[in-house]
C-alpha cells in the first residue's frame, strides 16, 4: 500500500491548492470593492424576514443513517465475494453461499421495509 | 354423690356465679344478681355440710378426702396437681367460709340494692369465695398459692370498688401492694422449702419434717417456716404488714365483714395450722410468731381506743384479735388458734355487719360521735350487737370467752409459752373490753347525737336475719371446745375440738419432757383475774362514756403525748412512706432520667441519624449528571489498573 | 542503544501506547465535553483505539481474529452512532437543546 | 530511519493531533471534521499493520458513512459553537482530568511493563515462521480473514445482520416519532 | 515505493504527473465539452481563441485567475476556503490507483504506469471517492446561506444514495475476478471470451474476454451510479441552475469555482476509468493478449527495454481511447437527457438501482455457485 506516494500527493495537492488560492487572492484582491449588498449571501426570491429555525427534514439524516447499516451489510459482501470461487473450490461453498443468501435477505426486508414504511419519501 | 363430684360442684358453684354476674354485669337488677351469687353460695354450703358429716363418719386416722382433676405442672420429678383435700382442719374453714359466706351474700343484697354496679360486686363476691376454696382446700403449697394470689385480687377489687373515689381506689391499691409484698416472702419460702424437702405437698411436707428440733437461725426449716410466716403476716395483718387493713375499710362494709373480718384474713393462721409440724420443728420462729402477735395485739388495741369511724375501730379490733390467734399458734396451742379463728369469724362478721345495717340506717354517717341512742331505733341490729359485745369482751360462757381463755392459759401453760406473753395478752383483754364498750357506749346507748336530717331505722329483713343467726352462732359456738377445767362445772360436755383435730396436730416435744405440770388452781387463778379485769376495763368504759361524757376529754388531755401518739396510730404510715416509698419514688425517677432519657434514647437517635446521613450521603451520587456516571466509571478503571499494576 | 532503538524499531508496543493515547483522549472527550454530539464522536474515538490495538495485536501474534473482531466492532460502532444520533436529533427537535447537562431532566 | 519508523511517527502525528483537536475544539463541525481526519490517519495505521482490506473498509464505514452522518447532523442542527464547550464543576473537573491522566499513565505503564513478558508465539517457533512469511507475502490476507469470518464466525455474522436491520427499523420508528408526545415542530 | 533513492523520487514525480495529467484534462473536458454540446445543439462554441477555441481554455483560466476573491460575511471563513482544496484530493488519490498501462520495465527497475499500486484497489477506490462528500458539505455550511446549505445536503444525500447501488455493482465484479487489485483484473480480461462451468468450456472466439459480456446488468447500474456519484447531468440536481442557483458551490467565484470544476471532472474521469478496467478490459487491446504485443515490441526494437517501452505505450493508448470513450458518453448524456426532479432522483436511487443492484449479485452469485456444483 504505497502510503509514502499517497501522502506526499495530498500534501503536494493541499499546497498546490493554497498556493493558487493565494495567487488568485492575491490578483483578484487588486478590484475590491465591497458593499454591504455585494457581501450579502445571494439570495433571490422574497426578502427573508425572520430567521426561523430551520426546519429539520428528518429525511436527510436518515437517509444518511439507513445508508450506514446498508453500506455496512456491502461491505460485508466484498470478503464473502472475494473468496467465493476459493470457498467454492475447498467445498465449503455451500454453507457459504446459504449464510450469505440468508445475509441478504436480512438486507432485502430491511430495504423492503424502510421503502414501505415511506422512510424515503421526498416530498415533490 | 361420690366425693370427687361434690369437691368440683363445692368449688365450681362461686366460678359459675362469678361468670353468670361477670357477663351481665352492667344490669342494675339487684334482686337477679343477689339470687344468683347467693344460691351459688348456699349449693357449695350444703355440700360443706355433707363433706363434713362424711368425714365424721369416718374412722379418725383417714379423715381426708382427695379430688385430683388434671396435672397442673409436671417439670422432671416436681409434680403439681389440681388436687383437693378435705380434711378436718380445712373442713371447718369450709364451713366457716361457706356458712358465713351465705349469710353476707343475703346481708349484701339488702345493703346493696341501690348501688348501680351491683352484679358486678355480686360477681367479685362470689369469684372472692371461689379462689378462698382453691386456698383452703389446696392439697399442697403451690395450689394454696393460686387461692392465696386470688384471694388478694379478689380484696383489691372488692376494697377498691367505688374506684371512682381516688381515696378508695388508693386504699385497694394500698392492699394489693401490701399483700403483694407478703406474698413475696410467701415464695421465697416456698422456694426454700421445695429446695430442702424437695416437694410442696401438705402431707409430704408434714410427714418429712424433722422430728429434731432445728437450733439455729440459718437452718432450712427455721428460714422457710419464717418466710412464711412474713407471707401470712401480708395476708392476715400483723405487725409490720397491717396497715393496710385500716384503710381497706374504704370498701363495702359486707366486704368488710367478709374479707377482713371472716376469711381472708384468717388465711396465714389457717396455713400454719395445716404446716404445724413444720412449724413446730422450727421453735426459733415459733417464738418470733408469739412476740408479734402478743404485741400486735397489745398494739392494734391502743389505736382502737382513739378511733371515731366505727369501722375502723373493729378493723383494729380485727388486727387485735389475729394477734391474739397468731400468739396461741406461737406457743403452739394450734387448736386454740382454730377455736378462736371460728369464733372470731361469727362474732366480729356479726359486728361487722351490725354496724353495716347502723351506717345504713343512719343514711352513710360512719363517725360514732354523730351518733347515739341508736337503742331505740334499731332494735334488731342493737341486741345482735350487744351479744357480739359480750363475745369479743370474753363474758364468760360466750364463745370469746372460751377461746381467748383458751389462748391466754396456753399463752402462760406451753412449754413455749411466757407469763409476759399472758399479761400482753390480758392487757390486750382489758383494752378490747374498754374500746368495744366505748363502741357499744357511743352508738347504742347514751343520749342520741344524731343531727335532724338523720333519722335512723331499723334495716330490712334481708339484712337482720342474717344478723341473729350469727349473734346465735356468737353466743353458742363456744360450746364446741370447753376447756377441761370448766367443763367439770358444766356436766363434762366433751371437748369436741381437740377430739377433732387431734390426729392432725402435732403435740409439742417438750410436753413429755416437761417436770413441772400446772395445777388446776393455778389456771382457775389466771382466768379469774383476767375476767375481773376485762370486766372492770368495760364497766369504767361505759361509765365514761354513757354517764360522763366530758371526763373521755379529760383524760385525753391528761396524757396529751401519748394520745397524740396513738391518735396518729403511731406515724406508721407516715414512716413507711417517709423511708420506703418516696425515696424509692425519687431513685426510680432519676434512673428514668439519666438511664431512659439520656442513655438509651441517646444510642436509638444515634442509629437512625447514622442511617439517614449516609442515605444523604449517597444521594448525591444519582444525580442524572451522565458525566459524573462516567467519571466514576474511569476512577473505578483506574483503581483496578492500578491495583493489577501494583501487586 | 536503548533510546534510539525505542525510535527505530516501531514495535507492537508502539501501535498500543498510541491506541492507549488515543483512548485516554477519547476518555477525557466524554468526561469533559457538554456537547453530547461531541461525546458521542469521542466514543468512536475510543473504539478508533480499541481497533488500532486490535489490528496490533493481529499482526504481532500473527492471528487474523484480531482483524475480524475490529470488523464487527467497526459494525457495532456505526450501529450504535446512527441510533444515538437518531436519538439526540428527536430530543433536539423536541428541546432544542444538546447541552448534556440538560439529560439531568431525564433522570426521572 | 527506515520508511515504515517514518512512517509511523508521521502517522501517529495525523492520528493524535486531530483526536486533541476533536477535544479541544470549541466548533463542533470543527471537531466533527478533525475526527474525519482522525479516521483517515487510523486507516493509514492500519495499512501500516498489513490489514489493508481493514483500511479500506475503515475508510468507507467509518469516514464515508458514520461521519458523514456526523457532519451532517451537526450542520442540521446549524450550532455554530457551544457557550461552555467543558462541563463546569471545579471538584468534579479536576476529579476527570486527574483520572484520565492517571488512566493514560497506567496504561503506557503496563504496556511498558509488558514488553518484560516474552510474546505469545515464541519467535523462532514453526507456526511462528509459518505465519510470519504468510503476512510477509503482503499477500491480501483478506483470504484468511473471510475464512475466519465466515466458517469459524459464521452466528456473529449472521447476529449482526439481524442487528443491521432492527436498528434500521428502530431508527426509522424513532425519527419518525414526532418527538416524544409533544413536539413542536 | 522502490528500494533506491532514485526510484523513490521518479515514483513521486509519477504521481506528480499523473496529477498535472487529470488537472490538464480538466481544460479539455471543458471545451470538449463546449464544443461537444455546440455540435449537439448545431451551432458553433468557442472558436474565436485560436485554433478551435482551443486557447479558450487558457483565457478562462486567466480570467478565473483575477476574479476578486469573495467570501460571504457571515460564512466560516475556514471552511469556505479549505472546500475548494479539500475538493481536489480525494479525486486525484483515487485516479492514481487505477491502472493505466503495463509496468515500463527499464533495466533492473520497473515503473508502473499509474499513480501507485494499491492491492486493495477496489475499496481503497470506494472509501477515497466516498471522502467526496466531505467537500461538498464544507463548501455548503462553508457560505452558511441556507440555500447553499440545502444544496450541499441535497447533493451529499444524492452521492451517498447511489454509493450503496455503486457498492453492489462492484460486488458482482469482484465476485466475478475473485480479486480487489485492478491490475489482476486487466489481466484477468485478456484473450477471447471464454468461461468454464457446469463442467464445460464455452468460449467465442469473436469476442474479448471483458467483464461487460460476464456482468452486463452489473456494468449499466455501475455506470449510471456513477453519475450519480459524480454528480454529472441526469443527476446534477445539487447544482441545477434553475432551483437552487449553484448550489453548494454558490458562493463560490474565481478560482475557488474552477477547483469545484476540477473536481467534478476527477470523479467523472474514475469512474469512466473504473468502467474501463472492470467491464472493458482495462488497458488490454482486444485480440492481442499483452505477452504478443510485448513480443512484438521486442521484435521491432530488439531490446527488452524496448519492448517493455511499446507495449506500454501501446497499451496506454488503448487505455486512453476507452477512456475518452466514456468521457464523451458522460458529455454527450449531460446534453441530451432532462434532469431528475429531486425525489424522483431519490426513489431511482434507492427503489430500483438498489434492488437491481442486488438482484444482479444474487444472480451472479447463484450462477457461479451453480457452475461449480452441477454438470450440465
Amino acid at each position: 500500500m504505497p502510503l509514502g506516494g499517497m501522502i506526499f500527493i495530498t500534501i503536494f495537492i493541499a499546497v498546490f491548492g493554497t498556493a493558487l488560492i493565494f495567487l488568485a487572492r492575491a490578483i483578484g484582491g487588486l478590484a475590491k470593492r465591497t458593499s454591504a449588498a455585494k457581501m450579502e449571501i445571494y439570495e433571490c426570491g422574497i426578502k427573508e424576514t425572520e430567521k426561523k429555525d430551520s426546519k429539520i427534514s428528518v429525511n436527510f439524516y436518515l437517509t444518511a443513517i439507513l445508508f450506514i447499516l446498508f453500506d455496512i451489510e456491502i461491505i460485508y459482501m466484498y470478503p464473502w465475494a472475494l473468496n467465493f470461487k476459493d470457498f467454492l473450490k475447498d467445498g465449503t461453498g455451500a454453507l457459504v453461499f446459504t449464510s450469505m443468501i440468508s445475509f441478504m435477505v436480512l438486507f432485502i426486508f430491511g430495504l423492503w421495509w424502510a421503502v414501505k414504511s415511506k422512510a424515503l419519501e421526498w416530498e415533490k | 354423690m361420690n366425693h370427687q363430684a361434690l369437691i368440683a360442684i363445692l368449688l365450681l358453684a362461686p366460678l359459675v356465679g362469678f361468670l353468670i354476674n361477670g357477663f351481665r354485669f352492667r344490669s342494675q337488677n339487684y334482686i337477679a344478681a343477689g339470687s344468683i351469687a347467693t344460691s351459688a353460695l348456699i349449693i357449695s354450703f350444703i355440700c360443706a355440710v355433707i363433706l363434713f358429716f362424711e368425714l365424721v363418719g369416718m374412722s379418725p386416722e383417714s379423715r381426708t378426702i382427695k379430688a385430683e382433676f388434671f396435672d397442673w405442672i409436671a417439670v422432671g420429678n416436681f409434680k403439681v396437681n389440681a388436687g383437693f383435700v378435705v380434711d378436718q382442719i380445712s373442713s371447718i374453714m369450709l364451713l366457716i367460709i361457706t356458712g358465713v359466706g351465705t349469710l353476707i351474700h343475703l346481708f349484701s343484697i339488702g345493703y346493696m340494692h341501690h348501688d348501680k354496679g351491683v352484679t358486678k360486686y355480686f360477681s367479685y363476691l362470689n369469684f372472692f369465695i371461689f379462689n378462698m376454696l382453691i386456698l383452703v382446700l389446696g392439697d399442697s403449697l403451690l395450689t394454696m398459692f393460686v387461692g392465696w394470689e386470688g384471694v388478694g385480687l379478689c380484696s383489691y377489687l372488692l376494697i377498691g370498688f367505688w374506684f371512682s373515689d381516688s381515696a378508695k381506689a388508693a386504699a385497694g391499691m394500698k392492699a394489693f401492694i401490701t399483700n403483694r409484698i407478703g406474698d413475696a416472702a410467701f415464695l421465697l419460702g416456698l422456694f426454700i422449702l421445695f429446695m430442702s424437702f424437695g416437694t410442696l405437698n401438705f402431707h409430704e411436707l408434714n410427714a418429712l419434717a424433722p422430728a429434731t428440733m432445728e437450733a439455729g437461725w440459718m437452718g432450712a426449716v427455721t428460714l422457710g417456716t419464717l418466710m412464711l410466716f412474713i407471707g401470712a403476716t401480708g395476708k392476715s395483718a400483723q405487725i409490720p404488714l397491717y396497715v393496710w387493713l385500716p384503710d381497706a375499710m374504704a370498701g363495702p362494709t359486707p366486704v368488710s365483714a367478709l374479707i377482713h373480718a371472716a376469711t381472708m384474713v384468717t388465711a396465714g393462721v389457717y396455713m400454719i395450722i395445716r404446716l404445724n409440724p413444720l412449724f413446730v420443728s422450727a421453735p426459733n420462729t415459733m417464738m418470733v410468731i408469739a412476740i408479734i402477735g402478743a404485741a400486735t395485739a397489745v398494739m392494734a388495741a391502743t389505736i382502737g381506743l382513739t378511733q371515731n369511724d366505727i369501722k375502723k375501730v373493729l378493723a383494729y379490733s380485727t388486727v387485735s384479735q389475729l394477734g391474739y390467734m397468731f400468739l396461741a399458734v406461737g406457743v403452739g396451742a394450734f387448736g386454740a388458734g382454730m377455736m378462736h379463728l371460728m369464733t372470731h369469724a361469727f362474732f366480729k362478721a356479726l359486728m361487722f355487719l351490725g354496724a353495716g345495717s347502723v351506717i345504713h340506717g343512719m343514711v352513710d354517717e360512719q363517725d360514732i360521735r354523730k351518733m347515739g341512742g341508736l337503742k331505740k331505733y334499731m332494735k334488731i341490729t342493737h341486741w345482735t350487737f350487744v351479744m357480739g359485745w359480750l363475745a369479743i369482751i370474753g363474758f364468760p360462757l360466750f364463745s370469746g370467752f372460751f377461746s381467748k381463755d383458751e389462748i391466754l392459759w396456753n399463752a402462760y401453760s406451753s412449754p413455749r409459752g411466757h407469763i409476759g406473753l399472758w399479761i400482753a395478752g390480758v392487757v390486750g383483754a382489758m383494752l378490747t373490753a374498754f374500746y368495744m364498750t366505748r363502741l357499744m357506749a357511743l352508738t347504742f346507748w347514751g343520749k342520741s347525737r344524731v343531727d335532724q336530717s338523720v333519722h335512723p331505722h331499723e334495716s330490712s329483713a334481708s339484712m337482720t336475719i342474717p344478723l341473729i343467726i350469727l349473734a346465735v352462732l356468737a353466743a353458742v359456738s363456744g360450746f364446741v371446745g370447753v376447756p377441761h377445767v370448766i367443763s367439770e362445772y358444766l356436766g363434762h360436755i366433751p371437748n369436741f375440738w381437740e377430739h377433732w383435730l387431734e390426729p392432725v396436730i402435732r403435740k409439742l416435744p417438750e410436753v413429755e419432757l416437761q417436770s413441772v405440770t400446772h395445777s388446776v388452781s393455778e389456771e382457775w387463778t389466771l382466768m379469774g383475774t383476767s375476767v375481773v379485769l376485762a370486766l372492770s376495763s368495760a364497766t369504767a368504759a361505759f361509765i365514761m362514756y354513757t354517764k360522763k361524757l366530758g371526763s373521755a376529754d379529760k383524760v385525753a388531755n391528761a396524757i396529751k403525748p401519748v394520745y397524740d401518739l396513738i391518735d396518729n396510730k403511731y406515724y406508721v404510715d407516715e414512716f413507711y412512706f417517709g423511708a420506703i416509698i418516696n425515696p424509692l419514688i425519687a431513685q426510680s425517677k432519676k434512673l428514668w432520667y439519666y438511664v431512659d432519657v439520656n442513655f438509651i434514647d441517646k444510642m436509638t437517635y444515634a442509629v437512625t441519624d447514622f442511617t439517614q446521613n449516609t442515605g444523604k450521603l449517597v444521594k448525591t451520587l444519582q444525580n442524572g449528571n451522565m458525566q459524573q456516571y462516567a467519571m466514576y466509571i474511569s476512577l473505578g478503571l483506574v483503581a483496578v489498573l492500578s491495583f493489577v499494576l501494583m501487586r | 542503544m536503548q533510546e534510539i532503538s525505542l525510535l527505530l524499531a516501531v514495535g507492537l508496543n508502539h501501535y498500543l501506547i498510541l491506541s492507549a493515547i488515543l483512548f485516554t483522549i477519547g476518555l477525557s472527550g466524554v468526561l469533559l465535553r457538554r456537547n453530547l454530539i461531541v461525546v458521542m464522536m469521542s466514543i468512536e474515538l475510543m473504539l478508533n483505539a480499541v481497533n488500532i490495538s486490535f489490528v496490533a495485536f493481529s499482526k504481532y501474534n500473527y492471528n487474523p481474529e484480531g482483524q475480524v473482531i475490529v470488523f464487527f466492532v467497526m459494525t457495532i460502532a456505526a450501529a450504535e452512532a446512527a441510533v444515538g444520533l437518531a436519538i439526540i436529533v428527536s430530543i433536539f427537535k423536541r428541546f432544542k437543546e444538546v447541552n448534556i447537562r440538560f439529560f439531568e431532566h431525564l433522570k426521572g | 530511519m527506515s520508511m515504515d519508523t517514518v512512517l509511523f511517527w508521521f502517522l501517529s502525528l495525523i492520528v493524535i493531533v486531530p483526536a486533541l483537536a476533536v477535544v479541544l475544539l470549541s466548533n463542533p463541525v470543527y471537531s466533527a471534521l478533525s475526527l474525519v481526519m482522525t479516521m483517515v490517519g487510523v486507516a493509514a495505521v492500519f495499512a501500516t499493520l498489513n490489514a489493508y482490506f481493514l483500511a479500506g473498509v475503515q475508510l468507507i464505514v467509518y469516514t464515508g458513512a458514520v461521519m458523514v452522518l456526523f457532519v451532517m447532523v451537526l450542520m442540521l442542527f446549524d450550532l455554530k459553537h457551544d457557550l461552555q464547550t467543558f462541563s463546569r464543576g471545579k471538584v468534579s473537573g479536576f476529579l476527570k482530568i486527574a483520572g484520565v491522566g492517571v488512566m493514560a499513565g497506567l496504561l503506557v505503564g503496563a504496556i511498558s511493563l509488558a514488553t518484560k513478558k516474552p510474546s505469545l508465539i515464541v519467535e523462532g517457533s514453526p507456526l511462528a515462521n509459518e505465519l510470519a512469511a504468510a503476512a510477509a507475502s503482503g499477500a491480501d490476507n483478506t483470504k484468511i480473514l473471510a475464512e475466519n469470518l465466515f466458517l469459524r464466525n459464521m452466528l456473529g455474522f449472521e447476529i449482526l445482520g439481524v442487528l443491521l436491520l432492527v436498528i434500521a427499523v428502530g431508527t426509522v420508528a424513532l425519527s419518525r416519532s414526532k418527538g416524544g408526545t409533544h413536539a413542536r415542530d | 515505493m522502490g528500494n533506491s533513492s532514485l526510484e523513490i523520487i521518479i515514483n513521486l514525480a509519477k504521481t506528480v504527473v499523473v496529477f498535472l495529467m487529470m488537472v490538464q484534462a480538466v481544460p479539455i473536458l471543458v471545451w470538449l465539452e463546449r464544443r461537444g454540446s455546440a455540435f449537439i445543439q448545431n451551432r458553433f462554441g468557442p472558436n474565436r481563441v485560436g485554433p478551435l477555441g482551443l486557447v479558450q481554455l487558457l483565457a478562462d483560466a486567466a480570467k478565473f485567475l483575477n476574479k476578486e476573491d469573495f467570501v460571504p460575511d457571515k460564512g466560516n471563513r475556514l471552511l469556505f476556503y479549505a472546500a475548494p482544496v479539500f475538493a481536489l484530493i480525494p479525486a486525484a488519490v483515487a485516479y492514481m490507483a487505477m491502472p493505466m498501462s503495463t509496468p515500463l520495465k527499464i533495466g533492473d527497475s520497473t515503473f508502473l504506469i499509474q499513480g501507485y499500486e494499491v492491492n486493495v484497489g477496489i475499496v481503497f477506490i470506494l472509501g477515497i471517492s466516498a471522502m467526496a462528500v466531505y467537500t461538498m458539505l464544507m463548501a455548503g455550511f462553508g457560505s452558511s446561506s441556507k440555500f447553499s446549505l440545502m444544496g450541499a445536503m441535497r447533493a451529499s444525500a444524492q452521492v451517498i444514495s447511489y454509493e450503496l447501488a455503486l457498492g453492489l455493482a462492484i460486488v458482482g465484479v469482484i465476485m466475478m475476478y475473485g480479486t480487489f487489485n485492478l491490475t489482476d483484473m486487466v489481466l484477468a480480461q485478456q484473450g477471447a471470451f471464454h468461461f468454464s462451468g457446469f463442467g464445460r468450456e464455452f468460449s467465442l472466439s469473436f469476442l474479448p474476454n471483458w467483464g461487460i459480456f460476464y456482468q452486463p446488468l452489473g456494468a449499466v447500474i455501475f455506470f449510471a451510479a456513477a453519475f450519480a456519484e459524480s454528480n454529472r447531468l441526469p443527476f446534477d440536481l445539487a447544482e441545477g441552475e434553475a432551483e437552487l442557483v449553484a448550489g453548494f458551490h454558490t458562493e463560490y467565484g474565481g478560482f475557488k469555482m474552477l477547483m469545484f470544476f476540477i473536481g467534478e471532472y476527477g470523479h467523472m474521469m474514475i469512474a469512466s476509468g473504473l468502467m474501463t478496467t472492470f467491464y472493458f478490459g482495462g488497458y488490454g487491446i482486444p485480440g492481442w493478449t499483452i505477452a504478443e504485443v510485448y513480443q512484438t515490441g521486442v521484435s521491432i526494437f530488439g531490446s527488452e527495454t524496448g519492448g517493455s517501452i511499446f507495449s506500454s505505450v501501446m497499451h496506454f493508448l488503448s487505455y486512453n481511447v476507452k477512456f475518452a470513450i466514456f468521457l464523451w458518453i458522460f458529455i454527450h448524456v449531460r446534453w441530451t437527457l432532462p434532469r431528475f426532479r429531486y425525489d424522483q432522483l431519490m426513489d431511482l436511487g434507492w427503489k430500483t438501482m438498489l434492488p437491481w443492484a442486488l438482484f444482479n449479485t444474487i444472480l451472479t452469485a447463484t450462477v457461479i455457485f451453480l457452475a461449480s456444483q452441477y454438470v450440465i
